[in-house]
């Protein structure tokens, strides 16, 4: 998706991406999340960027490929950001692999914030733990929402 | 599959949205690509959270989808008014405020 | 399964420790409701709603701080919330931001068809989110405040939307704005994963806490994932300061934005960030402070240059103000060097400083919102001709906001860089206060050239001049009364805040 | 009783504050109440200076006791130890009654002009004038420098408004240029602060006893003096710091040039004599060379910069530059008399230099041209005015019967005991003044009437000098006689207060043996 | 009788005079001429009774000033040169302001006029009574500047207007070395007291410095118009010409010799040597460029010029006592001369040239006649008061140094010889202008003050009638004088000595010109000779060119610098700079994101490497 020049296929190499980590997720005994990343991204995100994009019709896009300069500036920050990523890995003792433990389902007594796999613990984390982001987070989508509302929604010119 | 593999792949797809969005000139896939970093994020989330054995890893990745959905919308938002301003998404000929 | 377990998190989520910011959401919901059920002649009290609803949380608030024993700070919902005096002096700082913000907003939008309620109900909730940053403990509870704030101000920033200018600064902040947030959680999850390691030493459970990431990184402090992460942490927040090199979107987006959310940008955003940056580096940092010193410094020193250099040439007011930011941001950052360095002054000096910056950009502001035209975005210095001729209050508005930011006695300002450069001094940072003072001296000549334009086309007694009697450039918003008392109070403020400080010093360096 | 004195203090610093604000949302047109409340307000400081004055010379009190002396702290008592304190002593009593007297004369010059927006340009100069006196009765060295930039910020927008040509500019440049400056002297002071952290205060009484106590030299004591040296230097415009002066002054308005030349250019002087020097006498006497090449640089240097300009404005402005460089003399002798003497200079200039700056306004009032050759017999339409300008130039070249003859004086007698050969280029200046002043007087006052005035006249006819000129000219020149014929009522206090600050050498033998 | 009382009276007299004129009547002239006048008068009497009834060396002193090691006192030091030259400053400054007020009559601006004479009366006496060297300094300025004032007088003139500034500023050159000496005297002999300084001087083992000596003797060059800082004497002319008395006679130029007597006692025989030939110089040099002068005024300036050589030579040689003694009798004769020549330009409308004028004897006779008495007694005639002290000067000279002798003798030569040009071409003959035509004897108040100090010229010279106080003054060096030439045998030649100069003087004056001559003789016949003698050895061209060429280029190159190099380049050009590195990074801000983001990755990688301490 990133050097590809149809943003159409962009969105779909997103997607696919998208989907991998979902995959991933799975392997990682993260199923809910797993669907939500389906739900949310694949499902709704990139509906709304295909929508989007399809709206804004595709041919103003420009097919003109990068210049050789940008092209350069990329190799060189592809090169220096995987020489600082790896500089961050390349002690493993720094990061030892801790012993993976086959996750419960539900939370224990002991150990209430442990890896679990039940969706239960999430709802149980979000309303307890997580009360106030969780509360927030409603907040922010409202904004978010007035937003969307207050840049697209055709006024006339009466309000206050 | 190991820690150290997870947050590689982590790693990989971060540097890819951000070369995305270092070269890429349609906002629309600029916006895709901070999309993508995001889902890096919650990949190494996930990943940590499941090593390390704690839950709020997982938690926050369902913040992060929360909030990457409303900034996307509000992005879309604000590029669709643009858009219908200048006729334009690419990133080159937004740059009307400068100097 | 035993759900026991969750009480003891659900028993720590005391909201009435919340009050003012659920106050404020709660004003904000409101304003929907009425902006329902008022008739279409009464919603033009909506704002005035807004405004009087924030000056009845100050004066709560206000005599909660006042009220305030000196040691009391508390951790609430899972130790995700750590209020502290700071966090109380903060509301009054959120809260004054967002009244002013309110007024200018009312001058603003006066002039143009555009959605008013949404304004201000965006505004509260804003402010809300300040007040919840700068009391967050935990990455998750910083991660949303901060991205309910990011996401306000993208549609603030882009809300002119009959104007390109505004939604393409709306743009640039979006983008910059998500890929910084997107370093910043990388960082984030870094530093998460690697303190929550079972094998290392210092690790803990709920690592996104900051007691315990400090804890962690006083015992990893070389680790190169904990630099990583909160290196990234840091990027994050300089671009929500401003610093360089991350303060290049800074006029940019500046200008474009409608000239209230310029002013809400360059003082609460701003404020909010200097604080979680203290917060951060004081708290969880602590640890990496020998790294983090040096690097602070070159940056608040370049800074500082950056900020008074650029806007010598710059005729746009808005981007002068963005660069003056960045130079305020500079000193800022100075200071919070030298907390690092150990200064005992400067943690209240920031917060002093931030209160006499706020004074100052918004009387600025104020005036820029009266003279600013339809086209928002090009308000030039020459528009400022002959200023002083036909309005005489606002430029004397003028004169005291410019005159505290370049810190010139006995304004606020000049208060505020003292406090702040003996702070800095006493940190034992002499280069980096030499750079400050070369600021100051470098800042004049634009602060001063834009009074010069204001004040000195106006009269001459004969002496060798002659008389220039020419008419304004623009139309100029006349002040309406209420619109005067707000320009007054920040007038009085400035002044008042430059001969006494007695109760806002007792209550910062004290309580601190 | 020293309550009740200090009132006082606060009367003369904050009612012309009070009454500029008060002026500010006056009428334009409301000329006549404008002028009786800016007059209050310049009268009031004057009359409290010379009553304290009064009071403080006749009184059999050694100098170096603080007078009226009284404290409020304003809110940063606690943490930094700044406390708004006021107090008079031998050294400040001189500069706080320049102060009062100047600005009354330049307050009444100012009255009597026509100027646009009357009440906006008295507003300017009262808060001017505040500034000014809480300069010099401040014993707290940061409310001493806030003062200063109080009464330094008028300057600018005055110079800015009501200048004359290239005022934008010369605005400009003198407010860079002194904010330079101020600021490096702020650095300078805190250093002070910092240097003695056992008493965490700004007060200049008790950083005195701690630093003749500690004998103040540490690390910083060095670098601190050299801050306030060149802080201060480029504030008095020290050579070659001195560029924005003379620019400065020709732009400005009469009323505040003035008021800047005469009085508030004192600051840094007052602030080496009263604080740099006293407080850090070791780290002083390692500067000394370097502010005695550089003020020989002000007398020498700018005195024939001054004989070539033919400008009168930019010949006072560096005349005024010019004798700035007898003071850092005095100053560079770290001694009583040497430091003395340059309190009476300060004094004494303070007063000239106003004179000067008002009279040059007054010619060009009549002539409408400050080119000097273009002029030419004035005497014969306004000989008043010539009687007054041939005084100040007299006073500003150091004629005996004005204070400014004892303050080059004691400067030369002090200076030559350490350092002789410095003497010589120094007194070349007295040839200098006398030069460049007196042809200002030829070539404006003497002489035929030219051509250019004779065009002039003829549709402006020239009148003698009017009563809103006499007065401040009289009041002026009045002080400068006081002290100019019998110094020693001010010497005795300033004597006093100085031995405290700087250890007494061997006395000479008394000057006057009878042997009848 | 309380002494200070008297003292204090008569220098504060003329001040109060002064004073009262400059602030009430300045409108009102003739009022003021009577303040003044009456000032003077009084100043005058009280002058005489000291003179006669203060037998006593008296001294009172006040402080005046105190700060530190620096100590300056007020104080009056009153011995037989005090007494004397009292009584000359306020007897001929009384004689000068009658004289003014028939003088200055129809001058509108009588007011100042008489400001300026009391305020130099004032003055002068502050020298006079000054116990001190400070306190000699500060009146020494006054005088300077009184002398200012009252040379621009006629300020519309463009002499006046050159003049005065000239003369200020020479005098100033001098006060200069002197401001020097007086400062190395000060911690040198840790005292500037004139008695202190008399007695230590008398102690064994006191040993006199050069060099102050050599510093002080500048005010004296300065105030008494000595080579090199001469020129202004002659332009100082531009007065009106009671003012040239005052200045020229009785006062300003003999406060340098009387500087030079009170000081005599630290003064080293080097420094005595330079003084001799400084004023022998001066007595030749100005004799001669007397004869090219066409300007009555100037021809008596010179002459000023050169009797004050005379003096000088006196104190050099080592008698103070007989300096002052011609400073007396000088001051007799030449405000006669001054006065007179007032009187007959008052009566020619103004005309000051001498070839214009002519036939006056008859018009106004007895102006004439006392002007010959002045004349004869400038020359030293025999038994004029200029013989006597003129004589004892030539005398020493004599027995001292022979050089000197010679050039004093020809000094007198010449002087008779201008001077017999002067009287034979103005007064008699026939009258060559219309100015000259119409001459009328002079009024009343200027007579009267002509007769009085025509008597002084022919009795004063008689010490034995002066007042013994101020008798000592003179007596023992002219007992001195007397044995010395006795010792030597040399009565008999100055018997010859005591005509044959002036005798020459005045035939060959009288050969060369003739009587009433229309046109200078010396400028017909030897042209060149004339010129040379009209240049006066250049000095005002070298001055002039040193000021216009040297001193205005060097002020204006230095002035040139000082706007291009320290306000242009270093100010303005460092502004200017970073006004420039300001535009740059205003262009930085191009305004695209993707540049924006490039700055991110930099400030990532910065940070980052800082971190990991990369940097």
């Amino acid at each position: 998706m990133v050097v590809g020049r149809n943003p159409v296929n962009g969105a779909m190499f997103m997607i696919l991406s998208l989907v991998g980590v979902a995959g991933l997720f799975v392997l990682l005994n993260a199923f809910f999340l797993a669907v939500l990343q389906i739900l949310v991204y694949a499902g709704a995100v990139m509906v709304l960027f295909l929508f989007i994009v399809m709206l804004l019709d595709v041919d103003v896009v420009s097919k003109r490929s990068p210049g050789n300069l940008t092209i350069a500036a990329g190799t060189v920050s592809v090169f220096l950001l995987g020489l600082g990523f790896v500089a961050l890995l390349d002690r493993p003792q720094m990061l030892p692999e801790p012993t993976l433990l086959a996750p419960e389902r539900l939370p224990s007594l002991e150990t209430p914030m442990a890896f679990v796999t039940g969706i239960q613990a999430y709802g149980y984390s979000l309303f307890t733990k997580y009360m106030l982001p969780f509360q927030m987070t409603g907040l922010l989508l409202l904004v978010a929402m007035i937003g969307i509302i207050v840049l697209s929604k055709r006024f006339e010119n009466k309000s206050v | 599959m190991t820690l150290h593999s997870v947050i590689l792949v982590a790693g990989i797809l971060f540097i890819t949205g951000f070369l995305g969005v270092l070269l890429r000139r349609n906002t629309l896939i600029v916006l895709m690509s901070v999309e993508l970093m995001l889902n890096a994020v919650n990949l190494a989330f996930v990943g940590f959270s499941r090593y390390n054995n704690t839950m709020d890893g997982a938690v926050f990745v369902f913040f992060i989808i929360t909030v990457a959905a409303a900034e996307v919308a509000v992005g879309l938002a604000i590029l669709v008014a643009l858009f219908r301003r200048r006729q334009t998404v690419m990133l080159d000929t937004i740059n009307q405020l400068k100097d | 399964m035993n759900l026991e377990v969750f009480k003891v998190f659900a028993e720590s989520n005391i909201w009435s420790a919340l009050w003012v910011e659920i106050a404020l959401v709660l004003l904000a919901l409101g304003l929907l409701v009425l902006e329902l059920v008022l008739p279409a002649n009464a919603k033009r009290t909506i704002p005035s709603v807004a405004i009087a609803g924030q000056i009845i949380l100050l004066v709560l608030a206000s005599i909660q701080l006042i009220q305030m024993p000196d040691d009391c700070s508390g951790m609430y919902f899972s130790q995700m919330i750590l209020q502290t005096p700071q966090s109380a002096i903060m509301r009054i700082f959120f809260l004054l931001g967002g009244i002013f913000v309110s007024y200018l907003g009312t001058v603003y939008l006066a002039r143009r068809e555009l959605p008013k309620m949404e304004f201000f109900h965006i505004v509260l909730v804003v402010t809300a989110a300040f007040m919840i940053l700068v009391q967050s403990h935990h990455f998750v509870v910083f991660f949303v405040a901060l991205e309910t704030l990011t996401i306000g101000f993208y549609v603030l920033v882009a809300y002119c939307r009959t104007s390109s200018a505004s939604l393409e600064a709306g743009l640039k902040f979006l983008i910059l704005g998500g890929f910084s947030s997107a370093m910043l959680l990388f960082g984030i999850v870094l530093l998460y994963g690697v303190a929550g390691n079972p094998l290392l030493p210092g690790y803990s459970t709920d690592s996104m806490n900051f007691s315990n990431l400090a804890t962690f990184i006083t015992q990893n402090p070389t680790n190169p994932l904990v630099l990583g992460g909160a290196v990234l942490v840091l990027v994050g927040m300089a671009f929500k300061i401003g610093v360089v090199p991350f303060q290049i979107w800074v006029p940019d987006v500046y200008q474009g934005a409608p000239t209230p959310v310029t002013a809400f940008l360059a003082v609460c955003s701003k404020a909010a960030g200097f604080i979680v940056i203290i917060n951060l580096l004081n708290g969880p940092f602590l640890g990496l402070s020998d790294v983090f010193i040096p690097l602070l410094a070159v940056v608040a020193g370049l800074t500082i240059l950056f900020g008074n250099i650029a806007p010598l040439s710059q005729r746009n007011v808005k981007r002068v103000m963005g660069l003056s930011g960045v130079a305020h941001a500079g000193y800022l950052l100075a200071g919070v060097v030298a907390i690092l360095c150990g200064s005992a002054i400067a943690h209240g000096a920031i917060i002093f400083y931030l209160f006499t910056y706020l004074l100052g950009s918004f009387a600025v502001f104020a005036v820029m919102a009266h003279v600013s035209q339809k086209e928002d975005e090009i308000q030039e210095i020459d528009h400022y001709e002959n200023f002083a001729k036909h309005n005489p209050f606002l430029a004397l508005a003028l004169v005291c906001g410019l005159g505290s930011l370049a810190g010139i006695p006995p304004l606020a300002g000049f208060i505020g860089k003292l406090i702040l450069f003996i702070a800095i001094f006493k940190a034992g940072l002499y280069t980096l206060l030499g750079i400050a003072i070369l600021g100051v001296v470098i800042s004049i000549y634009y602060y001063f050239g834009w009074i010069r334009e204001a004040f000195f086309h106006i009269y001459a007694i004969g002496e060798r001049g002659t008389t220039d009697d020419r008419e304004q450039l623009v139309d100029v918003l006349k002040p309406t009364p209420m619109h005067a008392l707000a320009i007054g109070v920040l007038v009085t403020g400035i002044l008042v805040l430059g001969f006494y400080q007695g109760g806002l010093i007792d209550r910062l360096f004290y309580m601190l | 009783m020293d309550a009740y004195y200090s009132s006082f203090i606060y009367l003369a610093v904050f009612v012309p504050l009070i009454t500029g604000l008060m002026l500010l949302p006056m009428n334009t047109s409301a000329v006549n109440t404008t002028r009786s409340i800016a007059l209050v307000g310049f009268v009031v400081p004057c009359i409290v200076s010379i009553w304290f004055a009064f009071g403080f010379y006749t009184s059999s009190a050694s100098g170096e006791v603080y007078q009226a002396l009284s404290s409020v702290d304003l809110g940063l008592e606690g943490l930094l130890g700044i406390s708004l304190r006021f107090g008079l002593n031998g050294v400040s009593m001189p500069m706080f009654l320049l102060a009062g007297i100047v600005g009354l004369a330049s307050g009444l010059y100012a009255i009597a002009t026509a100027a646009h927006r009357l009440n906006l340009y008295l507003a300017l100069l009262l808060i001017m004038l505040s500034g000014l006196m809480g300069t010099f009765a401040s014993t707290d060295i940061f409310f001493f420098y806030f003062f200063h930039e109080l009464a330094l910020i008028p300057t600018f927008i005055m110079i800015g408004i009501w200048g004359g040509q290239g005022r934008r500019t010369a605005a400009m440049e003198m407010a860079v240029y002194l904010t330079l400056g101020a600021m490096i002297s702020l650095v300078g002071l805190i250093m002070l602060y910092a240097q003695a952290p056992a008493i965490k205060t700004f007060n200049l009484i008790e950083l005195k006893k701690y630093f003749q106590a500690t004998g103040g030299a540490t690390v910083l004591a060095d670098n601190t003096f050299a801050m306030l040296l060149f802080g201060f230097g480029i504030l008095v415009s020290l050579w070659p710091f001195h560029s924005w002066a003379p620019r400065g002054y020709a732009a400005a308005p009469s009323s505040a040039a003035m008021l800047h030349a005469g009085v508030l250019k004192k600051f840094g002087l007052y602030g080496l004599i009263q604080i740099a020097a006293p407080l850090l006498p070791i780290a002083g006497s390692q500067w000394i060379e370097v502010l005695i090449w550089l003020a020989l640089g002000n007398i020498v240097v700018i005195g024939f910069i001054t004989m070539a300009q033919r400008d009168l404005k930019l010949m006072v402005g560096y005349s005024s530059v010019m004798h700035m460089g007898y003071i850092f003399l005095g100053i560079a002798t770290l001694s009583v008399a040497g430091m003395g003497g340059a309190i009476l200079l300060m004094f004494a200039h303070g007063l000239s230099a106003a004179l000067m700056f008002m009279l040059s306004t007054s010619v060009y009032r009549r002539t409408h041209s400050y080119d000097l050759n273009e002029m030419g017999g004035l005497g014969q339409q306004a000989p008043l005015l010539a009687g007054f300008f041939i005084a100040a130039t007299m006073a500003n070249i150091g004629l005996p019967g004005f204070a400014n003859f004892w303050g080059e004086f004691t400067i030369f007698i002090a200076l030559w005991n350490q350092y002789p050969w410095v003497v010589v280029p120094a007194a070349t200046g007295v040839i200098i003044s006398a030069v460049y002043g007196l042809r200002a007087v030829a070539n404006i006052f003497f002489g035929e009437v030219s051509q250019s005035l004779k065009d002039y006249s003829k549709e402006h006819p020239i009148t003698d000098i009017r009563l809103g000129e006499r007065v401040p000219a009289i009041i002026l020149l009045v002080a400068l006689l006081a002290v100019g014929l019998y110094p020693k009522w001010m010497g005795d206090k300033l004597e006093s207060a100085l031995l405290k600050d700087y250890a007494k050498p061997q006395a000479v033998a008394p000057a006057n043996v009878h042997v009848n | 009788m309380d002494w200070t009382k008297v003292f204090l009276s008569i220098l504060l007299l003329p001040l109060v005079a002064a004073l009262v004129n400059m602030l009430f009547l300045r409108r009102n002239g003739t009022t003021a001429a009577l303040v003044s006048i009456t000032a003077a008068f009084f100043s005058m009497v009280l002058a005489m009774i000291a003179l006669f009834k203060c037998t006593e060396r008296y001294s009172v002193s006040f402080p005046w000033l105190s700060l530190g090691d620096f100590q300056a006192s007020m104080g009056i030091y009153y011995n037989p040169m005090t007494a004397t030259m009292l009584f000359v400053v306020t007897f001929v400054g009384f004689l000068i302001h009658v004289f003014s007020v028939g003088y200055m009559s129809d001058d509108p601006a009588k007011g100042r006029f008489f400001t300026g004479l009391s305020i130099f009366m004032f003055s002068m006496l502050g020298i006079v009574l000054a116990d001190n060297l400070i306190m000699m300094f500060v009146f020494w300025e006054l005088v300077g500047f009184s002398s200012y004032m009252l040379i621009a007088h006629y300020w519309n003139t463009e002499e006046a207007r050159s003049a005065c500034k000239k003369a200020f500023i020479m005098n100033r050159i001098g006060d200069f070395g002197m401001l020097l000496g007086i400062a190395w005297t000060y911690w040198h002999y840790k005292t500037v007291n004139l008695q202190a300084l008399e007695v230590f001087s008398s102690q064994p083992g006191f040993v006199i410095h050069g060099g102050i000596a050599l510093l002080l003797i500048c005010g004296f060059i300065g105030k008494s118009a000595q080579f090199p800082l001469h020129t202004w004497l002659p332009d100082a002319m531009a007065g009106p010409t009671p003012v040239s008395a005052l200045i020229h006679a009785a006062t300003m130029v003999a406060a340098g010799i009387y500087f030079l007597c009170r000081i005599f006692c630290i003064l080293d025989a080097q420094t005595l040597e330079v003084i001799v030939w400084l004023g022998s110089g001066m007595v030749v040099y100005a004799g001669i460029c007397a004869f090219a002068q066409t300007d009555i005024k100037k021809i008596l300036a010179y002459s000023t010029l050169s009797q004050l050589g005379y003096m000088a030579a006196a104190v050099g040689l080592g008698f103070p006592g007989l300096a002052l003694f011609h400073t007396t009798t000088h001051a007799f004769f030449k405000a006669l001369l001054f006065l007179g020549s007032g009187s007959v330009i008052h009566a020619c409308h103004h005309e000051q040239d001498i070839f214009k004028m002519g036939g006056l004897f008859k018009k106004m006779p007895l102006t004439t006649a006392l002007f010959a008495i002045g004349t004869i007694a400038l020359c030293g005639v025999m038994f004029t008061s200029g013989y006597f002290s003129k004589d004892a000067i030539i005398e020493v000279a004599y027995f001292k140094n022979t050089p000197v002798f010679i050039l004093l003798i020809l000094g007198a030569f010449l002087t008779a010889g201008y001077m017999g040009r002067l009287f034979y071409v103005a007064f008699l003959g026939s009258p060559k202008s219309q100015n000259s035509e119409h001459a009328h004897e002079s009024g009343f108040f200027m007579l009267v003050s002509l007769v009085v100090l025509a008597g002084m010229s022919l009795i004063g010279g008689y010490t034995q009638g002066w007042a013994p106080f101020a008798r000592q003054l003179v007596s023992g060096e002219l007992d001195t004088v007397h044995h010395q030439i006795v010792s030597l045998q040399a009565e008999g030649l100055f018997s010859v000595l005591g005509i044959l100069p002036w005798a020459i003087g005045f035939a060959i004056a009288l050969l060369f010109y003739g009587i009433g001559a229309k046109k200078d003789a010396l400028q017909n016949h030897l042209p060149s000779v004339y010129s040379f003698v009209n240049q006066k050895l250049w000095f005002d061209e070298i001055y002039g060119f040193y000021v216009r060429n040297v001193q205005q280029r060097f002020a204006d190159i230095l002035n040139f610098c000082d706007v291009v190099l320290v306000g242009g380049l270093l100010v303005r050009g460092t502004a200017g700079l970073v006004g420039v590195v300001g535009m740059m990074a205003r262009s930085l801000h191009v305004g695209n994101i993707h540049i924006y983001v490039y700055w991110f990755l930099a400030g990532l990688i910065i940070y980052w490497s800082f971190a990991m301490g990369y940097f």
